[in-house]
């Protein structure tokens, strides 16, 4: 297809989308941006929008703010909390399919990415996962976890298994969440799984997806995609809530025939079957960061409240914002890789309310939650009174 | 005025910098471009851009504004979260917008019985803070998650309560602190808990429509919260619907706190999309407040009684508050699920009755657009706060309507409204008196009102630059 | 202005490079490639350069087939003509040689200014730029951080960076050839599906090295690479410190400490 | 075998630079091991202050004085020097591997029509050839480079690979020479010389200095250097990578284009260890290299090294050294 075709087509979609707001500004009500910022009217959902649709109509996307407009455009954490009040209270507007609509636009136009995600999108391209880490250390460590236990995985495609465990980027390779794909294995030893994993695991593709960088998006899909058709896999585990929403929402019909879940929805359906009945650990207070891309996106609320409920010694509070409502941690759509104007920082404000409820975990069952709520507890000097814990340790734990 | 020239404008940006220093305000062109937007469905002009968006932390702030752009005549336009459904707050000529979203403090004297809020505030957070100790914020727009305290009392807007229930919000307002256009600031009203007799500074303020000074912060009376009993009454038509509020009234009932009612085809969607199953009509869904419990179910007992008398299907109590929840939101989500079947903008009217001709003014309102060439093509839905007497016919104006028609649907709409409210010689209770409607004010209170409120705001803004437009009746 | 980017191809060396038995030469298989990074700035001055004062970018490269792919995204990227100076694979050749080849095609062209960058990721000699300005005999700024194009006296104005924070400003008459030093601008970002495109449709004029060099007069490489060997670890003075980070950070300091630098 | 060598003095605002003393030591020596003389070349202008001190440690000196050459601009220096050359005819034409040699000696080597070998570590004669070692891919690798039989070769030695501690042999001959240059025909103008901006911190003044590099990853992960800086009472300096992505200011930048700093300690958190960047730290009296790839080129300059997550290993260290305050 040729560039202007393609470019006109984008163009035209958000105008369309732009056209159904109208302006009542209901969506600043439940921005994690315009509640993390100094407030201006382009760091809110509608205000993004229709800078990108002004910026079309008016001609201005390649004029002289042109890089403004880029940093509006890439500030959005893309929670998605902006869909549902405009659905729930106003015209419906899909507003996030405007923004990265303008963002891919911007990417096609050699404005964008942001300049800090070009080496993500490099590594993305060679490596196959966005921290500059190489392909082949990705499985480092299953290698580790297999010196201490003897494992049941298969090793896909080479083997054949009936569910694939996905792990994702992040729980790969990043240390605050070392114990996190180790937990899950474990729990899937422990009720006897027939699962296995990728020898050779790419990203899903999220980042490039919220960069705007679709044809690196469609490769990985695309790559990803015969991984798991070779795999003879039926069922197909996420520990990032970016991935198994990406998968689901994002990716080409052929991923239609897998059943996609997150881990906290398998093992909510396995709690008190053979292998996970959890035993007390001890008194403690916990409460819960529902990752967007789990609750908002995949309306998966209940099934980790369930199986934090489920660990006996423990007592369950909720934070003030919860479920739909609840606080983005700052750290989606791409945002992870760009400095970003943060005044408090959001997963800050999630530390605090959690403190305040007397919680001495905060579970959460997002690797980027996990490492935003790490760093909160750090910056507010919370550490020894508040740690983070993903659900998928909380369950191994107490098992 | 006429147009600045880039020095000259970089000039007013050094100046307003030295105000609120550089993080606080913004030239670039899609912020400049938002705040230029209102809710109306046509399309911005490149002249109407305003120069810069200014977000003063204070009243001194905004008093040196003001003082700045009264001193070189550079018109300025407050804005709140700029939600207003009503439209018509789209500044037509550029000038510098004021923001108010940092002037957001709140306090609470419970010892004085009242609290203070800035204008920035949103009221729903109000309202909940003031829950949270056991208050009641006698307020209740649609808007309530973003609209700001400064805009709905500039406005004076009860939203959906009925006035003759609890009055407006403007009844609490104790008194206010004020920078004038040229940037004096004064406070009004009292610390007491009883307004003041006679001349009254506050009340020119209070639903000024934002002409004759800049509301900085307001203090309000503290409302214990009440008690709440929910009743609905299903009509076979809407008629009897309206009689059955008529005879309410007349028959001295209890007012209640909210009376809503939507047509048939109304309460399909609504009720349908809530999960609930319709009823076959058009229904009357109120909430009574009382000191107990029982206070408040035995008010919504005896509208009830008067209801019934006009031939209900159904009438009783809601007891299940979740199920009360679900039948209130239903009347919220109706105009969004139109506009999102169709992607298209729903604008409404505000046509207010006269007790006498409420039945008459509801059947003028069934029969709108009749007679109006662009809206009478379209389909018509009707819903309001009946309690208010107060109706909401609405169109979903077409996206595939170029520019100018769009504004004539508007203008069509607004005429209406016109005649209607002139007719039952009564007033919007919601949305203002100028702006869109200048030309009803004109008609209905003459040109010598007029005059006075012209000759008012010379006197508190002989420059005319504190959101000009209003007055004249831009939309 | 008539703009030629020199541009190179490097691979990219994660780990540790492969040595072939012969020691004479790299085993390079396998590794992903990109636009050496100094060039990647050098393609953007002169991208943004037209962008301003008009005219057209040219990219030339010189190298095995895979080459092509920088080419590709130099043009990508908003260049109007891609050269492409085909060598054979394995070949490796000195940068004398490359800048003479280079030389006897540009100096037939039309041009204002050349840019390349200040060196290649691989051998990081900083050589071709000057040698080829030498050729062309055409006034150098190497290690280029700012330019400013004065249209009326056409003339170059830069600022090149020296050590220890020092700059220093010169003004080149044109044509002239400037050496590009990174962070001096902020390099576009070409997408896969932009690239995609072009490689479908753009062209790419391709020129024989042999060819060429064969028309050059007693052309010989000037220095070769008698063998690659590793860096000998038994060099460095370093003691290594292992444990767990609370231990290794015990250790340190107590050396630290019996050192007196704590 | 005996024979020539010129070294080109490089000075600026009124000093020798520092690597010039390491060549006149180093290739000195070599010379000496290799039966050659030791000879230099110095333009400049009013600079007889230091002729005298080049000069004692050189068998003799080419003073070649103009008033345009108080600062270097290749068309001078080349103008000047190839008629030197052929006079003098020298084997080996030696420069420091500096924004000077970078400039220069490519230049200059390809208008004497001889071989350049840039940024070497080393140099031998066999075979009647000049072999030098060098590396590639940012110290990843090295290579030996031998140049073809040739009347001149033309080398820039990297800074750092000699100690400048010079021995004097008394022998002080200059030759002044005067040289007519014809700035009619020049077509580079100098403007003028910039100097680094003096306000700020100047770390190549503190006794402690923590330098950060690309491993950091972003501008808000820096708190966890700060925090070490902070506890040890050192400066904070970084990478240019750093640098250019703006996570911190330009008067922190260590290593060649950077300041070069000589601390007690210096703790080189997430940095790789170009030559660029080494060349500005290796001359600390201590220095602590953390960092994850064990192969990484700064443990070659580190006297102590810690192969880990910098994220786990500063903080340690951190709390460790404020436990014990």
């Amino acid at each position: 297809m040729n560039e202007d075709k393609f470019v006109n087509q984008l163009k035209e979609n958000i105008l369309d989308i732009a056209g159904r707001c109208r302006n009542c500004n209901y969506c600043y009500s439940v921005c994690p941006l315009f509640e993390s910022t100094r407030g201006f009217q382009v760091q809110g959902p509608s205000g993004i929008l229709q800078a990108i649709s002004y910026a079309i109509k008016w001609g201005e996307i390649e004029g002289n703010e042109k890089e403004i407009l880029r940093d509006i455009l890439y500030s959005c954490t893309t929670c998605y909390s902006c869909v549902l009040k405009c659905k729930s209270r106003a015209t419906g507007v899909p507003i996030l399919e405007a923004i990265e609509g303008g963002r891919r636009l911007l990417v096609e136009l050699m404005i964008g990415p942001m300049p800090k995600q070009i080496k993500v999108l490099e590594s993305l391209e060679q490596e196959g996962n966005p921290y500059d880490e190489l392909a082949s250390k990705r499985l480092d460590w299953l290698k580790d976890l297999r010196k201490e236990r003897s494992l049941n995985n298969k090793l896909l495609p080479r083997d054949k298994a009936e569910i694939l465990l996905y792990v994702g980027c992040t729980a790969s390779y990043d240390v605050d969440l070392r114990n996190v794909a180790p937990s899950i294995v474990g729990l899937l030893e422990a009720i006897g799984a027939d699962y296995g994993i990728l020898e050779q695991e790419k990203c899903c593709g999220y980042p490039a997806k919220k960069m705007g960088e679709e044809g690196l998006f469609n490769d990985l899909a695309q790559n990803n995609l015969e991984k798991f058709n070779e795999s003879g896999v039926q069922t197909i585990l996420t520990i990032s809530p970016h991935c198994s929403n990406t998968f689901i929402n994002e990716y080409p019909e052929g991923i239609k025939k897998f059943k996609i879940q997150h881990y906290t929805e398998f093992f909510a359906e396995m709690i008190g079957r053979k292998g996970l009945n959890p035993k007390s650990r001890g008194e403690k207070v916990i409460t819960y960061q529902d990752p967007c891309d789990l609750g908002k996106r995949q309306g998966v609320y209940d099934a980790p409240r369930k199986i934090l409920k489920s660990l006996q010694g423990v007592s369950f509070v909720e934070m003030k914002r919860n479920r739909e409502n609840s606080l983005c941690c700052g750290g989606g759509g791409g945002r992870m890789w760009i400095e970003t104007e943060e005044i408090p920082r959001l997963s800050e404000t999630r530390v605090k309310e959690a403190l305040t409820l007397g919680a001495e975990i905060i579970a959460t069952a997002c690797p980027w939650c996990h490492i935003q709520l790490e760093d909160a507890i750090k910056t507010t000097r919370s550490e020894g009174k508040i740690k983070v814990k993903d659900v998928a340790e909380l369950l191994a734990e107490s098992i | 005025m006429e147009k600045l020239s880039d020095a000259q404008l970089d000039r007013v940006i050094q100046a307003l910098e030295s105000i609120v220093s550089k993080e606080y305000i913004s030239t670039n062109l899609f912020e400049r471009i938002k705040n230029t937007l209102d809710v109306f469905p046509y399309e911005l002009e490149k002249g109407q851009v305003c120069h810069a968006v200014v977000m003063p932390g204070s009243k001194n702030e905004t008093s040196e504004i003001m003082k700045y752009c009264n001193s070189i005549r550079i018109p300025v336009f407050i804005r709140g979260s700029g939600t207003h459904l009503g439209g018509a707050y789209r500044p037509h000529i550029p000038g510098v917008v004021v923001n108010t979203h940092r002037l957001n403090k709140i306090e609470v004297f419970e010892e004085y019985g009242f609290f203070e809020c800035e204008a920035g505030c949103v009221m729903g957070k109000v309202a909940d803070h003031l829950a949270e100790l056991g208050y009641f914020l006698p307020m209740a727009p649609g808007s309530r998650d973003i609209a700001t305290m400064g805009g709905l009392i500039a406005n004076n807007t009860s939203g959906h309560i009925v006035d003759s229930s609890i009055g407006k919000p403007g009844d609490y307002v104790l008194g206010l602190e004020v920078v004038l256009p040229n940037g004096d600031i004064i406070e009004t009203g009292t610390k007491g808990l009883r307004r003041p007799a006679g001349i009254e500074l506050t009340r020119f303020f209070l639903g000024g429509d934002g002409l004759l000074g800049v509301i900085t912060k307001i203090r309000m009376r503290l409302v214990p919260a009440m008690k709440k009993a929910y009743g609905l009454a299903v009509y076979n038509d809407l008629l009897s619907l309206a009689r059955g509020v008529q005879r309410m009234y007349l028959e001295r009932r209890p007012i209640p706190l909210f009376m809503e009612f939507l047509d048939a085809k109304s309460t399909k969607i609504g009720f349908g999309l809530r999960g609930l199953e319709a009823p076959e009509g058009a229904v009357n869904m109120f909430v009574n407040i009382g000191q107990t419990e029982q206070e408040a179910v035995g008010k919504v007992d005896m509208v009830l009684e008067s209801l019934r008398a006009e031939g209900t299907i159904d009438a009783h109590q809601v007891k299940d508050a979740d199920t009360w929840h679900k039948i209130w939101s239903s009347r919220e989500v109706i105009g969004s699920n139109l506009m999102q079947q169709r992607g298209e903008q729903l604008k409404s009217a505000e046509i207010v009755s006269n007790l006498r001709d409420l039945v008459l003014c509801m059947e003028d309102c069934i029969n709108f657009t009749q007679g109006l060439p662009l809206l009478s093509q379209l389909d018509l839905y009707l819903f309001g706060h009946i309690g208010a007497l107060t109706f909401h016919p609405a169109c979903l104006i077409p996206r595939h309507w170029e520019n100018d028609k769009r504004r004539e649907a508007i203008d069509e709409l607004y005429q209406r409204d016109t005649e209607l409210n002139l007719k039952y010689s009564t007033c919007g209770g919601e949305w203002g008196q100028f702006a869109k409607r200048k030309d009803f004010f004109v008609k209905r209170y003459g040109e010598r009102s007029y005059e006075i409120v012209k000759e008012l705001k010379k006197m508190f803004d002989p420059n005319n630059i504190l959101n000009p437009g209003i007055l004249e009746g831009y939309r | 202005m008539e703009i030629f980017v020199c541009l190179r191809q490097t691979p990219i060396i994660k780990g540790e490079p492969k040595i072939q038995m012969d020691r004479k030469s790299l085993d390079l298989s396998g590794l992903n490639r990109h636009m050496n990074e100094w060039d990647t700035y050098a393609l953007e001055e002169a991208l943004q350069m037209v962008q301003k004062h008009g005219g057209n970018v040219t990219v030339v490269s010189l190298g095995p087939k895979e080459t092509e792919d920088v080419l590709l995204h130099g043009l990508a990227a908003g260049a109007a003509k891609a050269i492409h100076i085909v060598t054979s694979d394995q070949q490796s050749i000195d940068n004398w040689t490359i800048s003479n080849v280079l030389n006897h095609f540009i100096n037939k062209q039309p041009f204002d200014l050349i840019l390349t960058g200040v060196q290649a990721e691989d051998d990081g000699c900083a050589e071709i730029g000057p040698t080829l300005a030498y050729l062309l005999e055409i006034p150098h700024g190497s290690m280029v951080v700012r330019t400013e194009y004065e249209p009326d006296q056409n003339e170059m104005k830069v600022i090149r960076e020296l050590e220890g924070g020092y700059k220093d400003s010169l003004r080149l008459k044109l044509p002239a050839l400037l050496t590009v030093q990174t962070g001096i601008n902020q390099p576009r970002y070409v997408s896969t599906m932009r690239l995609r495109r072009f490689k479908k449709e753009a062209t790419i004029t391709k020129l024989s090295f042999s060819d060429i060099a064969s028309e050059i007069k007693a052309l010989s490489p000037r220095v070769e690479i008698l063998e690659f060997f590793p860096y000998k670890p038994e060099a460095s003075q370093v003691q290594w410190l292992k444990g767990e980070p609370v231990a290794v950070a015990d250790q340190l300091f107590e050396r630290l400490r019996a050192k007196g630098v704590l | 075998m005996d024979g020539k060598i010129l070294v080109v003095i490089e000075h600026r605002e009124n000093e020798i630079r520092e690597i010039s003393w390491e060549l006149l030591s180093g290739i000195g020596r070599w010379a000496e091991s290799h039966k050659m003389e030791l000879e230099g070349v110095l333009l400049g202008y009013n600079q007889e202050e230091f002729v005298d001190e080049l000069a004692g440690s050189l068998s003799k000196l080419y003073y070649i004085e103009d008033k345009s050459l108080i600062v270097y601009t290749w068309e001078y220096y080349l103008n000047a020097l190839i008629p030197l050359i052929k006079k003098v005819g020298p084997q080996l034409i030696i420069l420091g591997h500096t924004s000077m040699g970078m400039d220069l000696g490519p230049r200059l080597s390809a208008s004497m029509g001889s071989p350049y070998l840039p940024d070497c570590l080393d140099l031998e004669f066999n075979e009647g050839g000049l072999v030098v070692i060098r590396e590639l891919f940012g110290g990843k690798l090295n290579c030996k480079v031998k140049a073809i039989p040739s009347e001149h070769y033309f080398l820039t030695l990297r800074s750092g690979i000699f100690n400048p501690g010079v021995e004097r042999k008394g022998r002080k001959q200059v030759e002044k020479i005067a040289h007519k240059f014809d700035p009619e025909k020049f077509t580079t103008k100098f403007l003028e010389l910039i100097k680094p901006p003096q306000e700020g911190v100047d770390i190549s003044k503190a006794d402690i200095v923590i330098g950060v590099g690309r491993g950091i990853g972003d501008k808000d992960k820096l708190k966890v250097v700060e925090e070490l800086a902070e506890a040890t009472g050192g400066a904070l300096a970084a990478t240019r990578p750093v640098i250019d992505n703006g996570w911190l200011s330009g008067e922190r930048q260590v290593g060649q284009s950077g300041k070069t700093v000589k601390p007690k300690l210096y703790i080189a958190c997430g940095i790789s260890g170009a030559s660029q960047h080494n060349i500005g730290v290796k001359k600390s009296e201590t220095i602590v290299a953390i960092n994850v790839d064990p192969r990484a080129p700064i443990y070659r300059i580190a006297h102590y090294g810690i192969v880990g997550d910098l994220f786990e290993i500063v903080p340690a260290i951190t709390a460790k050294i404020r436990s014990m305050k």
